[in-house]
Formats: structure tokens, C-alpha cells, sequence
């Protein structure tokens, strides 16, 4: 049966959806196993495959029989090996978590919302799994539609908020479409390792350098890259916070994997950082990424919105990286994609536990939340500690590589960036502490409560918090094996 | 000049294309009416599905569809030169769906918004946002 | 392809789309957008694109315009651009 | 926010003109595009599948995993339109006033809250912002729309021969429908297909698909290696490939004709069938 894992991943998910939509109207309340059932398969092949490639090296799976470049195929390496497990247990673990939010939120309307959230995972897996151009933007149309249904069921502006980052969303999925088109306009195939390899005689047409620009354009909008990030703040903050867990954690860490595959695969890394040679222009373009993010995270005093402006920060890190054009650099890029996407998952699930429990998010809902929430705040320490960069969460360890990359690069602004951002970061969250230790809790009507009352969220969005906050501190203490053992083989033969 | 005039009307078809796609976009980005930008977009995706039939056209070949699909000389050589190039087409079906999936969800969003907001116009919403 | 009328309905379809763009009512912009995809259709049945433009006359121009008309009277005609 | 727009438009525009310069001319039976992949597609379609439509063949069988990702689309845009427009039936107040007419005489008469019409079959529910059924458009629509529904199975079923397929069947099927609901309202079109069967169709099409793939799959072949199928269908692999395709088209055909009209309903309605276009 393991060699067919490669399909499994995302047909499993796929008839699933499909399943839950029908007993969405027979019986609500089997939605929500089949849906965890769904995702467990889904983690479970995504973590046998990651050992079959450490074990055997790349995988290729030819769906319909047909072989590559005339049918579509899988190819499974290090890279989507290593993202495919994280996207599919970050999905389960929020999908855990949000059962209650869902019976509290919109109980009717459980069907649906379980189908969309596991047809996103299937679009979402599809995307990291797929070795075909074309086939990546239909999944990727299909992460993104699924996304907006969910985003737009929230507060009163989550419809606009979502409207506009529809907009924004089709545009960037159209670039990268026409991207595409003017790759197979000068190539004539749409298979990612076929395109590299007719691609070399070609680099110094002015087709396959516009292909490139609006390629990375249209990843770059999806992804939130400053100044193409104005949609993500509102429509992050506005939806509720069960889809909010799911898409902030994986909607822009699985663009950057995009990002990296068209740099590493399909463009080649010798087309972009000898042939183009911009990669100075990208990196500076990341470091206002982070200084902005930083400072616009700063302005907010609203937890969710401030943690929506650390993700468009943290996209920086993540571009800066890839662009630094070294293996540090990578290996940081990379290995920030898996730990950014954990820490940022514990955040959100922070916020949904505070949501479900006291109806707000702004600085003024948070106070004596130490005393009231313990646990999810003690959670919360351990997230905000690793988005900070402290040792031994896993964020340091990722920075790390970032600023060595950099060092090495000698692309210092970047370096400031980080260390800069990393600062503004304990502010960010020291000025959150506080308000959560020291200031007495008070209710809506300004009725101040001694002692607070210990009200903890339930069991089922606890234990998926404390999986990710102690994955948090694991990951981190085994980065060494990770960066060894897979992150290494990542990065192609002759890259600095 | 008459280089250029050539390269102008040999390529007529790319320069239209790239026409309706700034169209569309600049509807999305400058218009103030949600369903207007809709159509922005609608526009711009129809556009992109424009250039990609283009690439499949051939010079003196026809429609994707075999002759003889069936009967006595069903084994006759098939020439790629003689049929257009149905890659292409293939693809854009795939778009054209997308593109009718993300109208239905626009739509859908466009009334929730109108049924908080009571109107389409964007700055008329944000004046409204910001009253609040 | 007879080039003529390949260039006409180019124009056409250009003029189409920003008349429907332009148009200070909706229902007209969605009526506008139905011709407009209309044309395109057979902009692409010219180029022997049979299946695509039969997608996009019972999609683009046929259901496409109908769900524009429905969220117009859903919502409302006024549009100030 | 114009000025912006302009200058976006501008650069993306100039971009776009000076990479046309570089490519191939148009129509040039030369170009990568036209001597790469396309030959093989043209050459080897009817032997290895024996569909003499290129494009259906390429479709749902080459690149059949591209066309049950789009039919997933369809099917999410459908669910989202649900999700997002539909007010559950619980929530869904009944009007305060209702209006009711009387079908012999043509009388109209409003009801407040609290009242009900004695049970008969002579009145019949109408929207607030009802017009009277004119007759032409009622007949004539009802003489339509079985023509229609013959020639969207045509279309479907023709599918491997001539251009069309199920996706452009289920699209003119799903017209059909939304046309009786114009002509006459949505109330009577809801009640002719009720909003459950819609819901489960849409899924039972993308269904029919995966699990036409998946079945493959059972058979110890790939995913969506319709060839695995010539043992339970008792042909040859080619031909199995064409029943394949049909088998899949068919689940297209369903998936559409079910979300065109789901994605209908939400959005004309606003999500209240009670008071529907």
C-alpha cells in the first residue's frame, strides 16, 4: 500500500469532503469525525512518505498511469517531504481545536464548514505535492476559494475583508497562471522538471524573464509580501478563529514553498542568482518587509491584528532568506517554514481560546487573563518565546541560520532587520504580559472581579495547544537531525 | 517601420490580449463599486484564457478532432500538423470553471456585504466602518 | 480565418468590455458583460478553439450573466463609476 | 487610488509588451508549444484511447487529475455560496406579512402574523414583490426546457465525437433549471428539487470521479489509470479507457448541473428560499 501514499494524501481528504457534505445533511454530528479521521490518514501517509523519501530519495508518482510530461505527475523530495507532514498535522491539531468553536459559532452550519476546511487541506496538500505547473493553480484556486469561504464567516467586516483579498488573491493566482502560459509559450511543456531542463538556452530570453517577474509577483500577493501585503491583516483579524488557525499558519507558508520550488526547480537557481542577479533588490525588499511588519504590529492594540502583521513580518523572514542565495540562507528559509507555521498555529490558537472564552481580542479583553486562563496563557509564553527567538524554542534555531545566511552574504540590512524585528517582537509581547499578569481582570462593564475566576478553555482546544507549544521546544532541540538529515539534501549540488 | 508594422500586426492578437487584461485590471484596482470590480476581474480572467488560445492556434491546421474517429480506416496516419493544438484548450476549460467558481463566491460575498452595509459603493462602506 | 472579421470582433470585444466597465448601471454592466463574453466566444471558435468557446457561451455569457442579474436585483443597480 | 491603479497598469502593461517581442510568431506551426507535447496528444490520442475528440481525451484522461480538481472547485464554490448566503431553517423567520392567491380569481390577499389560509389546494403562496405569471413565458419556457435537457445528454453523452462534454452538459442542464425557476419562481423550482437532493448531487458527481480514480486504484493500478478498469468492464484496455472518460463525464455532467443550480438559489434568493427571485 505504500506506494501509493502519493495518491492517498490528498484522494483521501478529497473523498472525505465529499462524505462529510453529505452527512453534513443526514447527521451533523458525524462531520466532525470523518473529518478528523480525513486528516489522520492525511498525517499519516504525509509521515510515511517523509521516510520513504529519507529511505529511497525522490518519489514519483504518475497519476493516470501516463508518464511525465505528457500526463501529471507527483514528485516527492526533501522540500515537500519535510512540508507535507507539518501542513497536514497543523491541520489536524486546529481542526481538534476548533470543534467548539464551530457548536459555539455556527452549530447549523457544521457541514459545510468541515467540508470547505478539509477540501482547503486537500488544495493546500496538493499544492506542496503536485510536480505540475498547471495543476498547482487549480489546487491553489482551490486552497484559496475554500479560504475565502472560511475567512468571510465572522465578524461584521469579514465579508469585506474578504471580498478584497478575493480580488487581490485572483490576481495573484492570474499572474501566476499567465506566468505559466509564457513558460509554455517559449518551452511547450508545463511539467516542473521538464521546464527546467528545456529552460536553459533560454535564459537570456525576454519571455522567460517576464514568466519569472510575474510568476513571483503572483506567488508574492498570496503570500503577503510587503507592499503587496495590505489584504492579509483585516481578513485574518475579522474571520473567525477556527479558519483563522488553519490559513494563517498554512496559506502563506505554503506560498513560500511555492516560492522556493519555482526558485529551486523551475527557474533553476542558476537562472535566478547568476543569470537575473536581483536577488540584492528581493532581500532589501524583505528587510522593509520586516521593519514594516515590526512596526505596524507595534501601532496595534489589538492581539489578533498584531499577530496578523508579526505573519506579514515573519513572510520576510522567510523571502529574505531564500533570497539571500546561500545555503545558510536557505537552510533558515526552509527550516522557518516548518517552525513559523507551528508558532504561528500556537499564537492563533491562543487567540481562539481567548475568543471562545471572553468574546474579544483587543488589549482591554486581555486583562488578569493570567490568572483567568493559566494554561493557555502559559501556552501562549511558550509561542510568543519562540517567535521572539529564544533558545531552546525552534524559532532561534531558524533566525540563526537566517542571520549566519546573511553574515555570509554580507548582506548586513537584513541582518539588522532581524535582530531589530526580533526586538520589537519583546515589546510586542512583553507589553501583552503585562497586561495579562498585572492588570486586575474586568469584565465588559468595567466591574472590576477579585479574585478572578479560573476559567479555562475545554479539554479538546487544550491538549492541541499543548501539542504544538512542547513540538515547539522538540522541534527545536532536534533541529541539528532535521538540518541533517533532510533540510541539507534540499538545497541542490553546487549552491554556495 | 514596416518592421514594426508587421511585428504590430503579427502579433495583433498578444497586443489585444494584453489590452483587456490592463483593462480588467485597472478596473479591480481603480473602480469604487464591488460588482464593478467583479467584472474587473472577470475581464482579467478571460483575458489570460485569450492569450492561452492564442498559443494554440496553427497556420493551416483545424479543429481538435480527428477525422475518421471511427469506421472502416480508423488506422490512418494522423499528421500533428494538420490539428491545432488542444493543449491549451484543456487548460482553459479548467480556467473558464475557475473563473465561474470564484464569480459565484464574489457574488455571495458582494450581498453579505450589502446586506450589512446597504450599499456597493467601497468608500460609502469605509465611511460607514469608520462612523462605527 | 478570414482576417476581418477576426479584427472586428477584437474591437468589438474590447469595446465591449470597457462599456462595461464604464456603464453607470449594473444591470446594463451585466448585460454588457454577457456580449462582452459573447464576443469572446467567438473570438475563440474563430481560432478553433470549438470546446473552449463552448464552455464560455453556456459559462461566461449564459450562466455567468444570469448569476450577475440575480446578485444585481439581490443588491442594487446603483453604481456612481 | 485611480493614479495607483494607473501606474500598476502602465508598468504590468509595458512588462507584458516588451516579453511579446520574444515570442514565437502567432500562428507559426513551428513554435515550442505546437512541436512539443501537442504531437503526442494528436498522434497517439486515438490509438491509446481510442477518443477522436483530442481535447475530451487530454481532459479527462492525460490530465483527468487537472479536471477532478476542477470539478472540486465547482463543488467548493458551491458549498461556500451555501455557507456564506443560506439562513438555516430554524433562523428563518417567516415573513410578517405573507401573501397568498387565490388561483381561480386572481385574488390577492395579504396575511398577517399568526394567521394561516384554510387548507386548499386554490391558493397559492407568492412573493412580496410578486408580478403576475405571464402565460407566453410559461409555456414557452416549459416547452423549452425538456429540448434543452435532450440536447445538454446529447452533449455530454457526444461528448468523446464532437465538442462538449460533462462539462458543458451539466452547465446547459443546469440552465434548464434555473430557467424554470425564472419563468416561474424559485419557490416552485425549490420545491420541483429540493435543496438536499441539489446539496447531495453536487456531491455524488465529484464522487462519481474520485471514485471512478479510486476504483483504479483498488485494482492495483495509479490513481486514475482508467486501464485497470478493462477487467471489471470485459473490454480492452483502450477501450476502457473511453469508458472511462464517459464514466467521469457523467460525474462532471452531475457535479455542475447540482452546484450551478446551488450557487442560483443562494445568490438570488440571498439565502432565504422563502422569498425567493
Amino acid at each position: 500500500m505504500s506506494e501509493q501514499y502519493p495518491a492517498l494524501l490528498v484522494i483521501v481528504p478529497l473523498l472525505s469532503a465529499l462524505v462529510i457534505s453529505v452527512a453534513g445533511w443526514v447527521n451533523k454530528r458525524l462531520c466532525f469525525p470523518i473529518a478528523v479521521a480525513a486528516l489522520g490518514v492525511a498525517a499519516w501517509s504525509s509521515v510515511g512518505l517523509l521516510f520513504r523519501v529519507l529511505d529511497e530519495g525522490v518519489i514519483v508518482y504518475k497519476l493516470g498511469g501516463w508518464s511525465p510530461p505528457m500526463g501529471i505527475a507527483y514528485y516527492i523530495d526533501y522540500l515537500n517531504g519535510l512540508v507535507l507532514p507539518v501542513v497536514s498535522i497543523v491541520a489536524l491539531l486546529n481542526l481538534i481545536s476548533s470543534k467548539k468553536i464551530v457548536e459555539q459559532q455556527f452549530p447549523d452550519k457544521a457541514g459545510p464548514f468541515y467540508t470547505l476546511y478539509v477540501l482547503m487541506v486537500t488544495g493546500l496538500l496538493g499544492i506542496v505535492v503536485t510536480g505540475d505547473a498547471f495543476n498547482l493553480y487549480v489546487l491553489l484556486e482551490i486552497a484559496s476559494l475554500t479560504g475565502y469561504g472560511l475567512l468571510a464567516m465572522g465578524e461584521e467586516r469579514a465579508p469585506l475583508a474578504t471580498l478584497n483579498y478575493l480580488y487581490m488573491g485572483t490576481i495573484g493566482a492570474c499572474f501566476y497562471l499567465l506566468g505559466i502560459g509564457y513558460l509554455y509559450i517559449v518551452t511547450g511543456s508545463l511539467n516542473m522538471v521538464d521546464i527546467a531542463r528545456l529552460l536553459p538556452p533560454l535564459y537570456q530570453s525576454k519571455a522567460v524573464l517576464a514568466a519569472f517577474i510575474i510568476c513571483m509577483v503572483g506567488v508574492w500577493l498570496k503570500m503577503a509580501f510587503f507592499p503587496l501585503h495590505a489584504w492579509l491583516p483585516n481578513a485574518y483579524t475579522y474571520a473567525n478563529s477556527a479558519s483563522s488557525g488553519l490559513i494563517a499558519p498554512l496559506m502563506t507558508k505554503v506560498m513560500v514553498y511555492v516560492m522556493i520550488r519555482l526558485i529551486l526547480t523551475v527557474f533553476t537557481p542558476k537562472f535566478v542568482f547568476n543569470t537575473l542577479a536581483v536577488h540584492d533588490a528581493v532581500v532589501w525588499l524583505a528587510v522593509i518587509a520586516i521593519v514594516m511588519g515590526a512596526v505596524l504590529a507595534l501601532k496595534e492594540r489589538n492581539l489578533k491584528k498584531m499577530l496578523t502583521y508579526i505573519v506579514v513580518a515573519e513572510v520576510g523572514y522567510m523571502v529574505g532568506g531564500a533570497w539571500l542565495g546561500n545555503r545558510a540562507g536557505l537552510t533558515g528559509a526552509v527550516l522557518h517554514i516548518v517552525n513559523d507555521a507551528l508558532m504561528t498555529l500556537c499564537v492563533f490558537l491562543v487567540v481562539g481560546n481567548i475568543v471562545y472564552k471572553i468574546k474579544g481580542y483587543a488589549f482591554g479583553d486581555l486583562k488578569g487573563l493570567f490568572a483567568k486562563m493559566p494554561f493557555t496563557m502559559g501556552a501562549f509564553v511558550i509561542g510568543a518565546l519562540s517567535i521572539i527567538g529564544v533558545p531552546p524554542t525552534c524559532g532561534f534555531f531558524s533566525k540563526w541560520y537566517l542571520i549566519l545566511g546573511a553574515i555570509q552574504a554580507h548582506q548586513y540590512g537584513f541582518m539588522v532587520a532581524l535582530l531589530f524585528s526580533s526586538l520589537i517582537n519583546v515589546v510586542l509581547f512583553f507589553r501583552v504580559f503585562e497586561i495579562g499578569f498585572y492588570e486586575p481582570f474586568s469584565d465588559h462593564e468595567g466591574h472590576e472581579h477579585h479574585p478572578a475566576v479560573m476559567a479555562e478553555a475545554p479539554l479538546t482546544m487544550l491538549v492541541p495547544l499543548y501539542v504544538v507549544a512542547i513540538s515547539l521546544i522538540l522541534v527545536g532541540l532536534y533541529t541539528g537531525d532535521i538540518v541533517n538529515h533532510i533540510v541539507q539534501f534540499v538545497i541542490p549540488k553546487g549552491f554556495m | 517601420m514596416t518592421d514594426l508594422i508587421s511585428t504590430v500586426v503579427a502579433k495583433y492578437n498578444y497586443w489585444i490580449y494584453i489590452t483587456l487584461m490592463m483593462i480588467g485590471l485597472y478596473a479591480m484596482i481603480a473602480k469604487n463599486n464591488l460588482v464593478k470590480k467583479i467584472v474587473g476581474m472577470n475581464i482579467f480572467q478571460t483575458a489570460i484564457i485569450l492569450f492561452y488560445v492564442s498559443i494554440g492556434v496553427k497556420k493551416g491546421a483545424t479543429i481538435p478532432i480527428l477525422e475518421h474517429g471511427h469506421g472502416p480506416d480508423v488506422h490512418h496516419v494522423v499528421h500533428a500538423v494538420d490539428y491545432i493544438n488542444p493543449l491549451p484548450h484543456v487548460l482553459m476549460l479548467t480556467a473558464i470553471v475557475v473563473g465561474v467558481a470564484t464569480l459565484g463566491v464574489a457574488l455571495a460575498l458582494a450581498i453579505r456585504i450589502y446586506n450589512n452595509y446597504n450599499t456597493l459603493e467601497e468608500n460609502e462602506i469605509l465611511t460607514q466602518v469608520r462612523e462605527k | 480565418m478570414i482576417w476581418p472579421i477576426d479584427l472586428a470582433i477584437l474591437t468589438l470585444v474590447v469595446i465591449a468590455g470597457i462599456g462595461a466597465l464604464m456603464v453607470k448601471d449594473l444591470l446594463g454592466a451585466a448585460i454588457l458583460f454577457g456580449a462582452y463574453s459573447f464576443m469572446m466566444c467567438l473570438l475563440w471558435s474563430i481560432m478553433g478553439a470549438v470546446d473552449v468557446a463552448f464552455t464560455e457561451a453556456s459559462v461566461g455569457a449564459g450562466v455567468s450573466t444570469v448569476f450577475f442579474v440575480a446578485a444585481v436585483f439581490r443588491t442594487s443597480r446603483r453604481t456612481k463609476d | 487610488m485611480k493614479i495607483i491603479g494607473l501606474i500598476i497598469v502602465v508598468v504590468t502593461g509595458a512588462l507584458l509588451i516588451y516579453a511579446a517581442a520574444d515570442f514565437p510568431a502567432w500562428s507559426d506551426p513551428a513554435s515550442p508549444a505546437s512541436t512539443y507535447l501537442s504531437p503526442y496528444f494528436i498522434e497517439k490520442t486515438m490509438e491509446e484511447t481510442s477518443v477522436p475528440n483530442i481535447v475530451t481525451a487530454v481532459l479527462a484522461d492525460y490530465r483527468g487529475f487537472d479536471t477532478m480538481f476542477e470539478t472540486t472547485v465547482i463543488f467548493s464554490a458551491g458549498v461556500v455560496c451555501f455557507f456564506l448566503l443560506r439562513i438555516s431553517r430554524r433562523e428563518e423567520e417567516e415573513p410578517e406579512t405573507r401573501y397568498y392567491r387565490h388561483v381561480l380569481t386572481g385574488v390577492t390577499i395579504q396575511l398577517k402574523e399568526g394567521y394561516k389560509i384554510p387548507p386548499s389546494a386554490d391558493f397559492e403562496r407568492i412573493d412580496a414583490v410578486w408580478t403576475p405569471p405571464d402565460l407566453i413565458i410559461k409555456t414557452g419556457c416549459r416547452i423549452l426546457i425538456p429540448f434543452i435537457q435532450l440536447f445538454a445528454l446529447y452533449v455530454i453523452a457526444h461528448g468523446h465525437h464532437s465538442p462538449g462534454g460533462g462539462f458543458q452538459g451539466g452547465v446547459i442542464l443546469g440552465a434548464s433549471v434555473i430557467l424554470f425557476a425564472i419563468s416561474h419562481d424559485l419557490r416552485t423550482a425549490v420545491r420541483r428539487m429540493s435543496e438536499k437532493l441539489i446539496g447531495i448531487l453536487c456531491a455524488v458527481g465529484v464522487s462519481i470521479y474520485a471514485g471512478t480514480g479510486a476504483l483504479c486504484l483498488l485494482l492495483k493500478q495509479n490513481f486514475l489509470d482508467y486501464s485497470a478498469l478493462a477487467g471489471v468492464l470485459h473490454v480492452d484496455p483502450i477501450t476502457a479507457r473511453s469508458h472511462g472518460i464517459l464514466m467521469v463525464e457523467i460525474g462532471v455532467g452531475i457535479a455542475v448541473l447540482a452546484t450551478m443550480i446551488w450557487i442560483y438559489n443562494n445568490i438570488s434568493s440571498a439565502g432565504r428560499y422563502r422569498q425567493g427571485l
